[in-house]
């Protein structure tokens, strides 16, 4: 590996820490708002990876002038992962008030929003269900 | 067929790859505007049989092979979006259009039972979003617009799924759950694509698949196969990544448990199948060894753990639900051949499981509305109360099991073949193993409805006709496909040769 | 926020030109950066900043909640009537080149009426989301914070 | 000059992306969330995705925080002590780090002009976009236009997760606390 490899990739590297971060507050946290918190920002992180593909060394943002006469020495960047992007940033806000839609109701129905109290709740529930209907079968759930 | 030119104007049959997807699409808008529950329903009826007959008609004009394309605001791919249906995606477009049809008159009855009623129109709203999302994931043949509509269907499922916190409030964690993990599942396909488009430059599939071919060993390409499977294995739940399957399937609403098992999941593996075989080809060396050494296991331990998981249930909805993941490893297994046999038999169970899934929880959903619940004791000697209700799900379990005369025997049958080509005969012991675990939960569930007595004198009326035509439909199905297997598995055989003809 | 009388000043002199900006956005779009989506969004964060200062009945009598449902709904019609009418004249969906005499108007006309789209959509989107929330008694006081 | 803007902003983030890691504050979580994603549009600018970082700075900063303080509100302030460090995550979020490290290796230089992906599809948009549309933002032409259907998939999420609130939270359904009814 040479440092101008490294050079040329360490972005990719940067991005995908950064991503890894937000995946692991994902899987490793129990509270449900920093959950989607922690999807936000490994969203975000791909988002960045994504854009950084269609960046052109020297080159400046796909925006021709007014007129429409462009000038053939001037760079552009790719536009099209920022189309991509964008589509990708809205449908993750769609996602997340979806998600903290259902976790007001997730609060209103078991009075928390720890993942460790709610399992017990339904552990609790499932227990109360076997004991209601579980002796016919003699199995467990 | 060549791709529309841009003089003549386009007729009505040429417009049939995107109205499959529009009509549904653009009536769920609609329903809205009316704000009226019964004409909601209506709305979604006529949006699923207008979607079920442009779907049949697309399946007849490619059943010989033939590829209609239709590039979606005029633009050639792979500058522009590019509907691209051959014998593969026709049938799953045909499978989902078709269950469309046939669960919502089923769906009146149990909706009005299972969900409040202020909520009625917006549900066959969401409906429509999830049934149109998972067509157009079908439909498209551009790497992002998959995640697109994947997402429409993701976002409405996870409602639809919160809507039996009517009856559970764990439907709520279930959605929550299933939101996280396909969240995560939709952020993997999206790097996996990007990866896939920082090679390539291209997005549409065709395009990939020609631009992939002559690069087998550039690591990015290998990395990005690893992220959208895995992105999909999560949608399609896949052994390990099935965690959000059962508890989602239980505590659902009847009628969305029956869409989802039926359709849901069968678009997630189709999408598989479609990058797998044919932007992939399998004559990736790396990607045979994954197969062999990644899938295969996969789906063996599938096929078992889940199956003696779903024996120790006690909720009829969740045994049905563990049993869906088994049926999953099936499928996989199909696919882990790697060759056409194979990948037919896969092609065959996903549609053959989804004919049988679709009556078995549609008979559940009558349990629910009739006796109560999906409880192993409520059912106790039901069979007699309810004899037409449990006939349907003596028909519908024979034909998971799949004993010879139904649908489910067809696909197990060829998967069987597929083995014993590729010499494997020990395969075959363990899929016919795995039957009869499947043999012990459904007779678990058939002794109860028929040997043991009722538990109560409460008397649990017959389903109402509106639910029995539907589901005896599927029934018969069953029944039908187990003997007359041209259609499944000719269309089967086409769509394999063209996933793997593909791009060609 | 009865008793904050700069606040109430401040937001009262804010909004119309947040207003007048989302306009700017969504119909300079196709020249600099921002659309339809930006222009929602902006639409809609300044309903919502006169919602959080002068309360959430205010701002209901501006625009009933059953006109934002509706809203939602009109902007996705909006949008893809506009790919119908393309689909009725014989062309591809959403293939805006039939719209104009010259293919290159069309697809400008196209442009701003899928963006209008967009825009309706979303404002009508974040303002019905943000009633949702609204509407639901906070655990935690405003004193708390 | 490029690099180093990008490496200040990147440690900046990371730093931010720790700290919520670590904070059981929710208020401070969601604030620094909103810092996140501030952080990230200036980013997007410097890689020239203008569009982009005016939605996220919109979207990420603005609608994202203001629905998690509201949510905030509604539920809780504080996150319990985290539970028993488990392996088990962080060995998923090894392995997925690593295979996308692997994916790296062969990705083309960063800022290169002639990667695949510059110059297959995206110097096609680039050169037809002013004779096929007319319109100077090149972003909103493929947006509306070339990939206009993704636009449209686009604003139908948006639509259904507004349909799902409004079923969730629209006032529709039933309102109970626990916590009241205990009382």
């Amino acid at each position: 590996m040479t440092l101008d490899f490294i050079l040329s990739h360490m972005n990719y590297w940067l991005f995908i820490v950064l991503m890894m971060t937000g995946f692991y507050i994902v899987v490793s946290r129990g509270n449900y708002v920093k959950k989607i918190v922690g999807l936000n920002i490994f969203q975000v992180s791909v988002f960045m990876f994504y854009i950084s593909v269609g960046k052109v060394t020297g080159g400046t943002a796909p925006i021709y002038p007014i007129d429409l006469k462009v000038d053939p020495d001037v760079l552009y960047s790719n536009p099209l992962p920022h189309v991509l992007i964008l589509t990708a940033i809205v449908v993750g806000v769609a996602t997340t008030a979806l998600g903290l839609a259902l976790i007001v109701r997730i609060r209103e129905e078991y009075g928390t929003i720890e993942e460790e109290d709610i399992l017990e709740i339904e552990r609790e529930m499932q227990r109360e269900e076997n004991a209601e209907h579980g002796s016919a079968m003699g199995g467990r759930a | 067929m060549a791709a529309p030119s841009a003089q003549t104007a386009l007729t009505l049959v040429d417009q049939l790859p995107i109205l499959t997807v529009l009509v549904p699409l653009l009536s769920a808008p609609v329903c809205i505007i009316l704000g009226n529950r019964s004409m909601a329903w209506l709305l979604a009826f006529a949006a699923s049989v207008a979607s079920f007959l442009s779907a049949t008609h697309l399946l007849l004009q490619v059943i010989d092979g033939d590829v209609i394309t239709y590039a979606v605001g005029g633009w050639a791919p792979p500058l522009g979006i590019e509907y691209r249906i051959d014998a593969a995606n026709a049938f799953v477009l045909f499978l989902i259009s078709g269950i469309s049809t046939i669960v919502l008159p089923y769906a009146k009855k149990s909706v009005e039972h299972e969900v409040r009623q202020v909520s009625h129109t917006l549900f066959y709203c969401c409906y429509l979003l999830c049934f149109a999302g998972l067509l157009g994931v079908v439909a498209t043949a551009d790497a992002f617009n998959v995640f697109v509509f994947l997402e429409i269907s993701s976002l409405s499922t996870y409602v639809l799924i919160a809507m039996g916190a009517e009856r559970d409030k764990r439907a709520l964690t279930a959605a929550y759950d299933y939101l996280i993990m396909g969240t995560i599942g939709a952020t993997f396909f999206v790097i996996g694509i990007g990866f896939l488009y920082m090679a390539t430059g291209t997005l549409n599939l065709a395009d990939l698949a020609v631009r992939i071919s002559d690069m087998a060993d550039n690591r990015t390409i290998q990395a990005g196969l690893a992220f959208i499977v895995v992105g999909m294995g999560l949608k399609a739940a896949i052994y390990p990544m099935h965690l959000w399957l059962p508890s989602a399937y239980t505590y659902a609403p009847s009628v969305v448990t029956t869409f989802l098992a039926a359709t849901a999941t069968k678009a997630a593996v189709y999408v598989i199948l479609r990058f797998l075989f044919s932007v992939y080809q399998p004559g990736f060396i790396f990607e045979t060894h994954t197969l062999e050494f990644v899938i295969i296991p996969l789906a063996l331990v599938a096929m078992f753990a889940a199956s003696i998981i779903a024996v120790f249930q006690q909720d009829l909805k969740k045994l049905l639900a563990y049993s869906s993941v088994a049926q999953i490893g099936y499928m996989m297994l199909g696919i882990g051949f790697a060759n056409a046999s194979g990948l037919t038999a896969a092609i065959i169970h996903l549609f053959n499981h989804g004919i049988t899934k679709g009556a078995l929880f549609m008979v559940v959903g009558a349990y629910v509305m009739r006796a109560g619940g999906s409880f192993c004791d409520r059912l106790n000697g039901i069979g007699r109360q309810m004899p037409v209700t449990s006939a349907a799900f003596v028909i519908g379990g024979l034909s998971l099991i799949g004993v010879p005369g139904t649908a489910g025997f067809v696909s197990k049958w060829v998967l069987m073949q597929a083995a014993f080509e590729k010499g494997w005969w020990w395969m075959a012991i363990l899929i016919v193993a795995s039957s009869l675990l499947a043999v012990i939960y459904v007779w678990k569930i058939v002794e109860l409805l028929y040997l043991q007595k009722p538990e109560q004198e409460a008397e649990a009326k017959e389903a109402p006709a509106s639910m029995l035509v539907p589901m005896w439909l599927l029934a018969i199905c069953c029944i039908w496909f187990g003997f007359n297997t041209e259609i499944t598995i000719g269309s089967a055989q086409v769509a394999a040769e063209s996933l793997l003809g593909g791009s060609r | 926020m009865r008793h904050h009388l700069i606040l109430r000043v401040i937001t009262k002199l804010l909004v119309p030109p947040i207003v007048l900006f989302a306009l700017y956005v969504q119909f300079h779009g196709d020249y600099s950066p921002g659309g339809g989506f930006q222009a929602g969004v902006i639409l809609a964060a300044g309903l919502i900043l006169f919602g959080i200062v002068y309360g959430l009945r205010k701002v209901k009598q501006v625009l009933p909640p059953w006109l934002v449902h509706k809203l939602v709904a009109i902007g996705v019609l909006i949008y893809g009537g506009t790919g119908v009418i393309s689909l009725l004249l014989g062309k591809a969906f959403l293939d805006y080149s039939v719209l104009a005499s010259y293919p290159k108007d069309g697809q400008h006309y196209g442009i701003i009426a899928v963006e209008i789209g967009v825009g309706v959509t979303v404002a009508a989107v974040m303002v019905a989301i943000y009633y949702a929330f609204a509407g639901r008694t906070p655990r935690i006081s405003d004193e708390d914070w | 000059m490029d690099v180093l803007i990008n490496l200040i902003l990147f440690i900046m983030m990371v730093t931010t992306a720790f700290a919520i890691l670590r904070m059981r504050r929710l208020f401070a979580v969601v604030m620094l969330f909103g810092v996140f994603s501030l952080l990230s549009a200036l980013l997007f600018v410097t890689l020239d995705a203008v569009d982009v970082a005016f939605t996220e700075a919109a979207v990420g900063a603005g609608i994202s925080t203001v629905l998690l303080l509201g949510t905030m509100a509604l539920t809780s302030r504080e996150e319990k002590m985290p539970r028993k460090f488990s392996p088990i995550p962080l060995l998923v979020v090894v392995v997925t780090g690593a295979v996308l490290v692997y994916g790296t290796l062969d990705m083309p230089n960063f800022g290169s002009a002639d990667s695949p992906a510059q110059t297959h599809v995206a110097a096609e948009y680039l050169k037809r976009t002013p004779k096929d549309t007319g319109v100077p933002n090149v972003v909103t032409a493929i947006l509306a236009s070339y990939r206009g259907y993704d636009t449209f998939g686009e604003v139908v999420v948006v639509f259904t997760a507004a349909i799902g609130v409004l079923m969730l939270i629209g006032g529709f359904a039933r309102r109970r606390d626990p916590q009241e009814e205990a009382d």
